[in-house]
């Protein structure tokens, strides 16, 4: 296997693709969001619970790739306990780690997304449900969708 | 050289090497290579005779418009056509569909009449007469597909509640670019014919993998892409009966295709004209044509049987894989030159990903079929797709590789 | 070796005999010639990277994306257009004038409205306007062209009585391909927005003849073909303006262009996917892109120059020619690199036969203006067209063939 | 000038071109006639008096290039007297000249146009008259279109 395709793959990674936390639906959200990936099919829902200005509980649903799975799953464990100034923070870095595969030094497991940037293709895996996630702390009831010429 | 070797050695963009590997090309469904002949075709033309056509008396006009027509009457005997101009040039198959759409569905369409078609379309025909229905008030109705993998191909028993008299048009594809089904086109254009229903057949994934007789076949449009039959990508066909294409309004209007234009209106030549406004795609027309005389050589009946003899390998060597679905016919059933697969537990992006570290080219995804998929309860496949230039060895290199890749995420 | 040497190096057409005489290509109005390097980008596309685009994620079909794409973000700089999205790839300006007017105008306008355009429209920005507006009730105005021979250019004095409330939409060519003339570009679009009407360019004449900026010139939609500015036949451009273009309902439907498709009914991606149905015509995309390189590489000031310089010498030596009558802007009035002109006693077909013979290659006929012919008591004029790669000498052999011609029919 | 081209130009056909004969209307015309040549805007006009059902009286009228107005005076001038299936007859014969180059020694004045053959181009402008004046045979109310994939 590849240098790449194994940057790619990373065990934090295939371990979350394999056991998603915090996946399916939350019965107590009073946020929700869908967002989908056109050119691939990927779909992505994110479910939460606004207490306040914080995330008190957040859950994922969807199908897609090893990469929008696991980057889902790792999200609902980050974002758990933040305001949307801070998420929308934390996805500036996350968007920063998977376009430049750059990871700075203080931010954890979202680190193992670095190679994603080799694969300008998946980028849109990857952002999938954190775009999700940002829409429905907008209340945005519209489908977030990845497709567009920024990413 | 063997005849397969020979026939490789025509492709120069096989013969390269990607991640260190020998480039194995499986995504002919999406779009196929082209011969040192097609692209030689395209740079004669402009070394040599480019220029306008039409409107031209200069020498490079008059050599232009020659092998402008010049192809277009290669193509009509490509199809068997009666007629060079119920040849329309177009950029491919998804506008040859908007075109009848647009022009004759609009037209002919009224609220309550039905526009029948198949479960298992490409968007490309199956938007456009969504779009039409609800513009004019008709209704869209689906010849089912059979069986939990669509195995069974369509159910052609349901065309005899189907087909009421509200059914104005039918529009199906030829071969499944999902399933590998191939329709019997014949039978549902004469039961359409019975009812007095005008027919389109999709043909993108049949014209450069088989013989095509719009006589035979008795359709009344017929639509296709050069890309997938070794021409250049930007042009493509809607075949259409004379008659028909003659009474036709323009869906474009402009240069070209007016017989008269005053400040207060025009009016249309004949077909094909009236359906070609402005500049038509003069290079890659010429392209095609070269395309046609390349496929006729090797022998579409040829290329039909190597396709299914590949097609018959990958099936046997992919159905004893750990974890993967065979989607569309099995057994004896006929089956175009693809197999779509799914892993239980690897989405076919991983797939692909993973594949393409292997020098393989495979096609992940709903496959502009989105609605076939959800009715298979699946979000997407994994498409090997053949050709006249892909080998048996190949499969083999797919099949390691799939091998590999559900070793990887499943152990 | 001269800069003009160098250049023509360039054209592998240009070296060429046509009947036993050097090619004279003065044609360029109708289409321009292609460099090596357009030539090349084809043959690379097609040696190395073919595949489809968009919803592929193996090697090939990640270059292709990356290409065409990359072409997209080229010619918005081209153009200097604010974002790539702005560009939707067409065949040509014919089908981006269509698509403004089936999916723009269609929507916008209603009984009552107006279209203003003028007097000097090619078929192609005048027939389709002709046609929506008699779809939807609207009519159509012309702004008149001045003088007998249409010297005078537009009478943009006429604007403050013909841009009256009910004008919602201004179309009008850049560079006129039957007169020469240059609009005031930026003029007419700053009066149409003053009264909030949408404007559309057509630069076909002008987008390989001089700096285009859509910003500067405050259109709504600008609509060019790449066969006029050293690209190849079967693609074009139709700029709109990215909240206008995300807010247009789509022209054609299909594959790529769709976000979720059902049984019932699909939605769409934004721009520029949702103007893009179909596979598109990738190649001479990406061929395209190579052109605009080629063309800034030489200069687009210095391209306005030389065409410039050379219809100002074929205006002196023509108009000495006994017989000829040369229509459009005379003087030091703007004129881009095209004169047409009439013969009193010879009819345009017999020069361009005759010209021909001298390896003149020449238009003769309504140029698609018909309007403005019978306007100038014409029914048809000769028009030599000229570009980059064009010479001083070759205005002699024009010249020298013109006058044999009207001593052959006249004495 | 090129032997194709001098073909092309004949004595006889810049001499109808120089002065066409029967041009211009007919008052007394009981058929007429429009052909028109969409690609390069040539038009032709033929007025007639059917006498029975011979052409006692024949003019064109129009504008384009030499071949078509030299074309349709010539056959002014071979039109008159002849019944409407004597006109096809003629008509065929011009048509197999202009296309083939082979004129039949019996046929006089319609050779001239055997030069055309060798510019595929200008068929339609040798045939223009002619189709106009079979239409106003036929009393055919619609334009003569000589536009088409047969020519
Ligand atoms: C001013 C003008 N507009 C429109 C067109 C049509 O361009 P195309 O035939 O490439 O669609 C032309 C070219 O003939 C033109 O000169
Ligand atoms: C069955 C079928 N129909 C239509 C199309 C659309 O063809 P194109 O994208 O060339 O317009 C395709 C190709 O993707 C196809 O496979």
């Amino acid at each position: 296997m590849s240098a790449d395709l194994s940057e790619l793959y990373q065990q934090v990674i295939l371990d979350h693709n394999r056991r998603p936390r915090n996946r399916g639906k939350l019965p107590t959200a009073n946020r929700v969001a869908h967002g989908n990936n056109p050119s691939c099919g990927d779909e992505c829902s994110v479910h939460l619970r606004l207490d306040g200005d914080r995330i008190a509980e957040i859950s994922f649903d969807g199908s897609g790739c090893a990469i929008s799975q696991a980057s889902a799953s790792l999200m609902t464990t980050q974002l758990k306990g933040k305001t949307a100034v801070e998420a929308q923070k934390l996805y500036d870095e996350f968007h920063h780690i998977v376009t430049t595969g750059e990871a700075p030094a203080e931010i954890s497991d979202l680190a193992a997304f670095a190679g994603v940037h080799t694969f300008p293709a998946r980028i849109k895996c990857a952002t999938l449900g954190w775009h999700a996630a940002l829409n429905a702390l907008k209340s945005d009831p519209l489908p977030a969708t990845t497709e567009t010429h920024k990413d | 050289m063997s005849d397969l070797a020979r026939t490789r050695a025509d492709f120069p963009i096989l013969h390269q090497q990607v991640n260190g590997k020998p480039l194995v090309y499986l995504d002919n469904g999406a779009t196929s290579q082209k011969p040192r002949r097609v692209i030689d075709a395209l740079v004669h033309y402009y070394e040599r005779d480019n220029s306008n056509v039409h409107r031209g008396l200069h020498a490079l006009s008059m050599r232009a418009t020659d092998a402008y027509e010049g192809a277009r009457a290669r193509i009509a005997k490509f199809i068997h056509a009666a007629d060079p101009a119920e040849i329309i040039f177009t950029r491919g198959t998804t506008e040859s569909i908007n075109i009848v759409a647009h022009s004759w569905a609009r037209a002919h369409l009224k609220a309550g009449d039905v526009i029948l078609t198949t479960e298992m379309e490409h968007h490309s025909n199956l938007v456009p007469w969504q779009q039409v229905a609800r513009a004019v008030g008709a209704t869209v109705r689906y010849i089912p597909v059979l069986g939990a993998d669509a195995e069974g191909g369509l159910d052609y028993a349901a065309l005899d509640t189907l087909l009421t008299p509200e059914v104005k048009l039918l529009a199906f594809t030829h071969i499944s670019n999902t399933l590998g089904t191939i329709n019997d086109a014949a039978r549902l254009c004469a039961r359409a014919r019975a009812i007095g229903a005008t027919t389109v057949i999709d043909a993108a994934q049949s014209i450069g993998h088989a013989r095509i007789d719009v006589q035979a076949l008795g359709c009344d449009f017929l639509a296709f892409s050069g890309h997938k039959m070794c021409g250049p990508t930007g042009i493509g066909v809607l075949y259409g009966r004379r008659a028909l294409l003659d009474q036709l309004a323009p869906d474009e209007t402009g240069g070209g295709m007016v017989v008269s234009v005053t400040y207060e209106g025009a009016t249309w030549k004949p077909s094909p004209e009236r359906h070609e406004a402005g500049t038509p795609n003069i290079a890659d027309a010429i392209a095609l044509g070269a395309a046609c005389d390349y496929l006729d050589e090797i022998g579409r009946d040829a290329i039909a049987a190597h396709d299914h003899h590949l097609a018959q390998i990958a099936m046997e060597k992919l159905s004893v894989v750990p974890g993967i679905r065979i989607i569309g016919p099995r057994g004896g059933q006929p089956r175009g030159g693809l197999v779509s697969f799914a892993f239980a537990e690897v989405h076919a992006h991983d797939v692909v990903t993973f594949a393409d570290e292997d020098g393989l080219a495979l096609r992940g995804g709903h496959h502009c079929n989105q609605p076939l998929m959800r009715k298979l309860g699946l979000t997407s496949t994994t498409r090997a797709s053949f050709y006249l230039y892909n080998t048996a060895a190949e499969i083999d290199v797919l099949v390691a590789s799939l091998r590999r890749i559900q070793k990887f995420f499943v152990g």
